[in-house]
């Protein structure tokens, strides 16, 4: 275990970004996003999840699949191969962090998607523990530990005046080598202070839910009359899925002028009514009713039943977030372990 | 002027409408008067027909400056199309202004059939100015 | 995907001096589509035209794009020419090279350069060009003609005679209108009751010709080759098929009232027809001044009358019929002086309206023709013209000339001179207009010999005084004061549209200009349409204007009317608004903003689940839309499509010229 | 009296409208004013000369004319006029610009306090300026 | 001027509306009746939608009861043949007119219950000085704001904690209802100089400040389509954005084409924004929507004269009408 003294971080992060691309959490007209490290940059650690998760950095919201044009014969260039820029991602969350892993079970699945295991590979993730979860926050309820993060490559700990490291895989035990001039190690005081702030928060949730049968539950309520009530104010837009670390849906988009064209890859969203419009006409989920219930039956269902894990971290976006306060707390509770709401 | 528009050829799409400004256009061009060959025109019935979607699209696609150009208030060939665009594109260029858009890039003039004259100096002027602002780069997609 | 053929014009050296056309036929051919490009001399001429057909063929084009003149040039040329060789004639798109590109571009690498961008957007725009079809529409072949003076006469006669059944509708007992009021005529000094009499009696025996006398228009509906009218027959209490006009019943009624027709200067009965050469000449009661109607006893004409058409029961009637075409011939108001106290009118008996002046003059008139003082019966030996009373006065009248005061004061002097021996006139002028066959001729006879005086000076006040008249004003030529005593004034009163025009034009989706004159299509090139298709006007509701003028418009009408009925079908403008249904809202935007009231609300059954559900949309009369586009910008979700002209289309091009 | 091209003062026309608020030029010479002006007997120009002269720029025919000085202001010609040029407001125009033209008024408009001069007759004020002119 | 706002404890109001929602449902008058209820959080006051008498002690009225149910009766309208009672607010009944202009709702088939409202709480505003996790719950009592904060209990005055968009509130009282479910309040008297206040800001900038100003604002947006979907005046039923032939707007998350999106989108409500503010107020990213809708409104009302919309449902929006002496926003010369 490595420390440094929260005041040196500039100097920490101006090290890393001469390592990699930088990115770190920042606060701009009262939104954080993780954005590009500069000098002077001022970096958020207080503030919990950033609005728009950091799935985007291994699935961007738009990216290039390709570029052609149409000649005498026909050019393709293929942009997957040059995906995967060297970055460092600094102060993920937790849960966010935990997010990958269920990103990974979608796009590194055989055959892997080839940018998302470029960027994957490439990108060291340095997590920031939690110690004060929010009301919105129930990680807890998805085993995840938010003062640790198993998937992260270094693990940081705020202890009030220092960050405490901890390198958690080969990646992570390089960058902090790269960085060692800087760091001062660990004293066995320092790693009790760290213990004792991992071991605080089990206690600080204030919001839990049991995810108990939910899974069986849901297989049973396809048909279930809950989704027409549950649906009804549901508004369509997309701010659950866009700002949920695990929806990994996209669509595919050609951009073609003249004889040259352009595909490209960008974020789509099951509670938009043109999801699963077909050329024909044709819409297979024709009302909100079938779409809200897909999310929430992929979520909790579908995907646990093909990768083993729920499809939700606990991150509290859409609790936070959602205009019409319908969320998958209330899913879970409605539909799921222990609660007879149905 | 800056150094980096010298050289610039600007890209400049102008809707006109058949009846009056498509028509001053062809009396431009029956009379020989010359104008800049950036401007390439679209013929449109009326320039009420003009939706701002297909104004911002010529600026998405990569035109450096968009007119509209219709008949004189009062003139209409459909009586009233173009008192709806006054208003419409007044609403439009307030708008693309305050989002830090240069008023010169996108312009509405009353051009009748009879202005030849006017028209060549209108796309002159328009040309010229866009000159001086240089390329767009605010409303260009990036694909 | 499309094969489309592009065929580039030289127009001789027009195009080919300064674009060079094998670069742009081989850009062409890298097209997107494109399948074939070539080139011609004179793409117009007949060997050009068969060069695209023999292409079309031969290389099955199914898409043609011409680079050439403007569009506005040849386009219906090309159309024919791509029509003639199997292809929808709406699958041509021209480039214009010519007028916007060769013709204004001196450098041949620029206009180069934009011939292939010009060229490459007619190919995008092509591409989505689909088969349009002009609507084809029965067509009533039956006229209603609004307005029975002179302008509706003509107009109804002219109509009847090509073949066609027409109605004419008059508001008054009897047609006629203002000509009917008039003594002579200018230039030619012909006496208007006998050029105007025969007319009227064509009209009522023609058998092609419905005369709808006392009744107005009341409510239109429907478009051009199929307006549904509403007449209001108004209660004229007296049964037309029973009258036999022998005017007893007028002999003997108690009420008096006075008479329009002769302005006021003597009465008439509350029983009357309007004057003796009335068509149809069967009397009318006027129920606002009946004793029976005011009183509630009288019944005096009931118990005279030889025939019993007296029916005091009567109401009014409304009558619905279907008409292909309208002719609007309305006329207008002489204007009231109520504005203009310095000139006495109404204060003093002698200061009269020009019209007023007419009625002294005509024999059938209450002086039977002589010219007299109201006040004391006496021949006036001077009297005093004063012009553009209310006209080309923005202060308190009209701004505009009233046109026909000029030369009816000239033919008043002229008669005056004739008809008072030893009289003198003076003529108070701003400006004297005389634009017309023979009329400055007429106006020269005036002053050369008759004796007219004409002062060049707008009078400032009339002072009555004694028995005579006190003009005053001044002689801006000399710069001298004009003080003349004078026995009569006769005021050139202007022209005003019907009080009630707007209403009609309301009625008629026509409109009105600020002087509620009913406007024209074009100013220059259509003055007798009106924007509304199959709605034409004549005569002084469109304008101020003479009868010569007025004659030559409602004859244009009723061409402009024979020329509708005498096609087989109507074929509307294909170019024309569609509503695709699926993205309709229904909350009619475009309706608002159509000036042509060609959309309208219609429910469509739609399948929702297991049910079919009604849903109000837009639909779109492609008769009455003339394809301008307003509400295409209107609808949001762009539910309404411009044929010809869609989003796609434009799209297209957008993209196409900035790539 | 004769229009030479040296006579004609191009500006006048602009100034006069610009100082009266009237459109001078509307005016088509119908004469209407002059017929009814009860003062017009002892004019030597008669109003709608004004009128015309102003058209023309004639400042000289003007400037020594006596008729500025001899209208009442009584407003008989603008109530008539078919062209809504207030012609009382046109004169007064000339008035101060002659006076102008001549210079440094003893009373300058600025000394009089505003109530007076917004209320004050302007026939008063012109009399004012006439009476203190140098 | 004082003004007059909500007077008594909100358990009353609450108990009020409970009481018209349970006769009406009773009585038969409506088949269901929308409102809002109560969720896990202090913060949370969703709309719901009720069709049994028994669950209306569900509904409440607090200072969260923010969301507009209105947009609802679109799909409700579709979906059932029946009446419905909807509980509105100033700016919610402004959005009933607005879908009756439009024609997109059948007056006779919402009873609408008006609700004077006093404005509503900002949670964030509210976060910043107490601990979110210990607030058990918030009232507004008069023009306090009463907070259960842990065991305590916390007064504050309750305009340093009301919406934004409440303090520019011109509107408060329903101006469009069946039965005013308690009297009226009166507006703020500061309403209308806040109203413009931002726009004018924005406006004092140079060209180049005011788009790297909006660029770092659009930076933001995800392109989650909230900020249409919630806004009544957005009724299409297939917005303009959603067809893909044409493609009115590129999929991808492009800045041009996510200034294509909010150009348009504030294009389409121009003379037809009724200034709920919900648009700025749910967009997850904080795009300031309200300024450049209330820049629209400034510019009409500048140019077209004074227009409201929402207020009278059978006039004409400026945009669908003109008067021939306009004046335009460019050379006319």
């Amino acid at each position: 275990m490595k420390r440094i003294a929260k005041a040196n971080l500039a100097e920490l992060l101006s090290a890393m970004a001469a390592e990699a691309k930088l990115y770190v959490p920042a606060e701009s007209d009262g939104i954080v996003n993780f954005v590009s490290w500069q000098e002077g940059l001022a970096v958020e650690l207080a503030a919990l999840n950033v609005l728009v998760p950091p799935k985007k950095f291994f699935y961007p919201q738009t990216e290039t699949v390709l570029k052609y044009e149409m000649g005498e014969d026909l050019q393709i260039e293929d942009f997957a191969c040059k995906a995967g820029e060297k970055a460092i991602l600094f102060a993920v969350r937790p849960c966010d962090v935990s997010s990958f892993a269920m990103m990974d079970k979608v796009y590194l699945e055989e055959p892997p998607d080839e940018a998302y295991r470029r960027r994957r590979e490439n990108t060291t993730v340095i997590a920031l523990g939690c110690t004060e979860p929010d009301e919105a926050c129930f990680c807890q309820s998805f085993d995840i530990d938010a003062a640790k993060a198993p998937g992260a490559d270094v693990l940081a700990v705020d202890t009030g005046e220092e960050l405490a490291l901890v390198a958690q895989t080969e990646k992570g035990e390089e960058l902090i080598s790269a960085l060692n001039g800087l760091l001062s190690e660990a004293t066995s005081g320092d790693e009790n202070k760290v213990k004792d702030e991992q071991e605080k928060i089990a206690d600080r949730y204030v919001t839990s839910v049991s995810l108990r049968g939910i899974k069986e539950r849901l297989a049973g309520m396809f048909a279930a009359d809950y989704w027409e009530r549950l649906y009804k104010r549901c508004i369509g837009c997309g701010t659950c899925t866009f700002l949920c670390p695990t929806c990994h849906c996209f669509d595919l988009q050609e951009y073609a002028a003249g004889n040259c064209g352009e595909r490209i890859r960008c974020w789509d969203a099951c509670m938009f009514a043109d999801f699963t419009q077909m050329a024909g006409g044709h819409n297979p989920r024709p009302s909100q009713k079938e779409r809200v219930r897909q999310r929430f039956m992929h979520k909790l269902n579908y995907f646990p039943q093909q990768h083993g894990d729920y499809a939700c971290v606990g991150c509290g976006r859409c609790v936070r977030k959602c205009p019409v306060n319908l969320d998958i707390l209330e899913v879970i509770r409605e539909a799921g372990g222990g609660t007879d709401g149905l | 002027m800056p150094v980096t528009n010298e050289g610039f050829e600007p890209l400049i799409v102008a809707f006109c409408c058949n009846w009056c400004s498509y028509a001053g256009a062809d009396l431009a061009g029956v009379s020989r008067m010359s104008y800049s060959s950036n401007v390439r025109i679209i013929r449109v019935p009326c320039s009420s027909r003009v939706n701002p979607s297909f104004i911002i699209r010529a600026f998405q696609r990569g035109a450096d400056g968009v007119l509209v150009a219709g008949c004189h208030p009062g003139d209409c060939h459909y009586h009233s199309g173009n008192f709806f665009t006054r208003r419409r594109l007044t609403v439009l260029k307030q708008m693309m202004e305050y989002l830090g858009i240069e008023p010169e890039r996108f312009q509405v003039r009353w051009i009748s059939g009879s202005e030849g004259a006017k028209f060549a100096m209108v796309m002159n002027s328009v040309a010229e100015e866009i000159k001086r602002l240089g390329p767009n780069r605010k409303l260009r997609d990036v694909r | 995907m499309k094969r489309i053929g592009v065929f580039i014009c030289w127009c001789g050296s027009n195009i080919a001096a300064t674009v060079d056309i094998d670069r742009v036929i081989a850009a062409a051919q890298k097209m997107s589509g494109v399948v074939y490009a070539d080139q011609n001399k004179y793409t117009c001429s007949e060997i050009g035209q068969a060069m695209i057909k023999d292409a079309i063929k031969e290389y099955r084009l199914d898409r043609v794009v011409i680079g050439s003149c403007s569009p506005r040039m040849h386009e219906n040329t090309f159309r024919k020419t791509v029509e003639s060789a199997g292809l929808n004639p709406y699958y041509l798109e021209i480039a214009n090279i010519r007028e916007q590109c060769s013709w204004v571009h001196k450098d041949k690498e620029a206009g180069t350069a934009k011939a292939i961008s010009l060229i490459r957007t007619a190919v995008a725009k092509a591409a989505m060009n689909e088969a349009l079809f002009a609507a084809e529409m029965p067509i009533t072949r039956r006229a209603l003609v609004i307005g029975g003076g002179i302008a509706g006469i003509q107009a109804a006669l002219d109509i009847a005679d090509t073949g066609f059944e027409v109605d004419l509708v008059e508001r008054e007992p009897s047609i006629g209108g203002r000509m009917a009021q008039l003594d002579k005529t200018f230039p030619t000094l012909d006496c208007s009751a006998c050029i105007l009499t025969p007319k009227m009696v064509d009209v009522a025996q023609h058998e092609k010709i419905k005369l709808i006398t006392y009744a107005e228009v009341d409510k239109v509906e429907g478009y051009l080759g199929n307006f549904t009218v509403t007449i209001r027959s108004k209660a004229r209490s007296v049964d037309l098929q029973k009258c036999i006009g022998c005017g007893e019943c007028i002999a003997k009624c108690p009420s008096k009232v006075a008479s329009e027709f002769e302005e006021g200067l003597v009465q008439r009965r509350a029983i009357y027809t309007p004057f003796p050469q009335a068509v149809p000449n069967k009397p009318a009661i006027d129920r606002a001044h009946c004793r029976f109607f005011t009183a509630g006893k009288c019944k005096v004409c009931q118990k005279v009358c030889p025939a019993d058409a007296i029916d005091y029961e009567m109401a009014d009637r409304l009558l619905t019929n279907q008409y292909g075409a309208i002719v609007v011939a309305t006329g207008f108001d002489t204007h009231k002086l109520n504005n203009y106290g310095e000139y006495a009118y109404g204060k003093h008996p002698d200061v009269l309206t020009s019209l007023e002046f007419e009625r002294l003059l005509n024999a059938s008139g209450p002086t039977g023709g002589k010219i007299l003082r109201p006040s004391d019966g006496k021949e006036p030996k001077t009297v005093a013209f004063i012009q553009c009373v209310g006209s080309r006065d923005k202060a308190k009248g009209n701004p505009y000339c009233a046109k026909i005061c000029c030369m009816y004061t000239a033919k008043h002097a002229i008669l005056l001179s004739e008809k008072v021996p030893g009289s003198k006139a003076f003529v108070f002028y701003i400006d004297v207009r005389t634009a017309g066959k023979d009329y400055e001729e007429f106006y020269t006879r005036a002053y050369e010999e008759c004796g007219a005086s004409y002062i060049k000076g707008n009078v400032s006040k009339v002072f009555p005084d004694g028995d005579k008249l006190l003009v005053r004003s001044v002689d801006v030529l000399s710069g001298a004061l004009v003080e003349l005593s004078v026995d009569m004034v006769v005021l050139a009163a202007s022209v005003d549209a019907r009080a009630d025009a707007k209403e009609l034009a309301q009625k008629l989706a026509v409109t009105v200009n600020a002087h509620k004159f009913f406007t024209e299509a074009h100013p220059k090139l259509r003055p007798v349409d009106t924007q509304t298709a199959g709605i034409f006007l004549a005569g002084m509701c469109q304008g101020p204007k003479d009868i010569p003028e007025t004659v030559a418009q409602a004859s244009a009408a009723a061409v402009k009317v024979a020329a509708i009925f005498s096609k087989q079908s109507l074929l509307g403008n294909p170019t024309v608004a569609e509503v695709e249904p699926k993205l309709c809202s229904g909350d009619l935007s475009c309706m608002a903003v159509c000036p042509y009231g060609a959309i309208s609300e219609q429910v469509v059954e739609e399948r929702r689940g297991r049910e079919m559900v009604p849903r109000k949309i837009a639909q779109v009369n492609a008769a009455l839309c003339q394809g301008c586009g307003a509400c295409t910008v209107a609808c949001r979700p762009g539910a309404i499509n411009l044929k010809g002209f869609t989003n796609q289309q434009i799209l297209a091009e957008v993209d196409a010229i900035c790539l | 009296m004769k229009v030479i091209t040296e006579k004609i003062n191009y500006n006048l026309l602009r100034e006069v409208e610009e100082v009266s608020g009237q459109k001078v030029s509307a005016c088509f010479q119908c004469g209407k004013c002059s017929g009814g002006c009860p003062v017009v007997w002892s004019m030597d120009v008669l109003p709608h000369q004004v009128l015309r002269y102003a058209q023309l720029g004639l400042v000289d025919e003007l400037l020594h004319s006596k008729t500025l000085w001899i209208c009442a202001s009584c407003q008989t010609c603008d109530s008539r006029c078919p062209r809504n040029v207030d012609i009382p407001k046109v004169i007064e125009a000339l008035r101060l610009i002659i006076l102008r033209n001549k210079g440094g008024n003893y009373l300058h408009p600025n000394d009089l306090p505003a109530r007076v001069r917004e209320n004050a007759p302007q026939q008063g004020l012109v009399s004012a300026f006439r009476k203190y002119a140098k | 001027m004082q003004q007059k706002v909500e007077g008594y404890p909100l358990k009353e109001y609450t108990t009020k509306i409970c009481q018209i929602a349970k006769e009406a449902l009773e009585n038969r008058e409506v088949t269901a009746i929308i409102g809002w209820r109560k969720k896990d959080f202090w913060w949370q006051s969703p709309v719901v939608f009720l069709e049994d008498p028994a669950d209306v002690q569900q509904l409440v009225w607090d200072p969260f009861t923010i969301y507009s149910p209105v947009k609802f009766l679109l799909d409700w309208q579709e979906s059932c043949a029946a009446k419905v009672g909807i509980f509105v607010k100033g700016c919610d009944s402004r959005g009933i007119n607005r879908l009756l202009q439009d024609k997109r709702l059948e007056r006779e088939r919402v009873a609408v219950y008006g609700v004077p409202c006093g404005g509503k709480a900002d949670a964030e505003k509210i976060r910043a000085s107490f601990p979110s996790k210990e607030i058990k719950s918030v009232t507004l009592i008069g023009e306090e704001l009463v907070l259960a904060v842990g065991e305590r209990e916390e007064r504050v005055k309750a305009e340093a904690y009301l919406l934004d968009k409440c303090l520019s509130c011109r509107h408060p009282n329903p101006v469009v209802y069946d039965k005013l479910v308690w009297e009226e309040v009166s507006p703020r008297q500061y309403a209308d100089e806040s109203r413009f206040a931002r726009v004018q800001a924005v406006e004092s900038l140079v060209t180049e400040e005011r788009f790297a100003y909006w660029q770092r604002q659009f930076d933001r947006c995800i392109r989650c389509f909230a900020c249409r979907n919630t806004c009544p005046a957005c009724n299409c039923r297939v917005c303009i954005f959603d067809q893909a032939e044409p493609r009115w707007l590129g999929k991808a998350n492009d800045p041009a084409d996510t200034l294509n999106y909010h150009i348009i989108r504030a294009f389409h409500v121009a003379g037809r924004c009724f200034e709920c503010g919900e648009c700025e107020r749910i967009c997850p990213a904080g795009v300031p929507l309200q300024e450049l809708n209330r820049k629209l409104i400034k510019g009409i009302n500048d140019a077209y004269g004074d227009y409201e919309a929402g207020l009278d449902p059978t006039d004409v929006p400026p945009l669908g009408t003109y008067r021939g002496e306009d004046p335009a926003g460019f050379d006319e010369s």
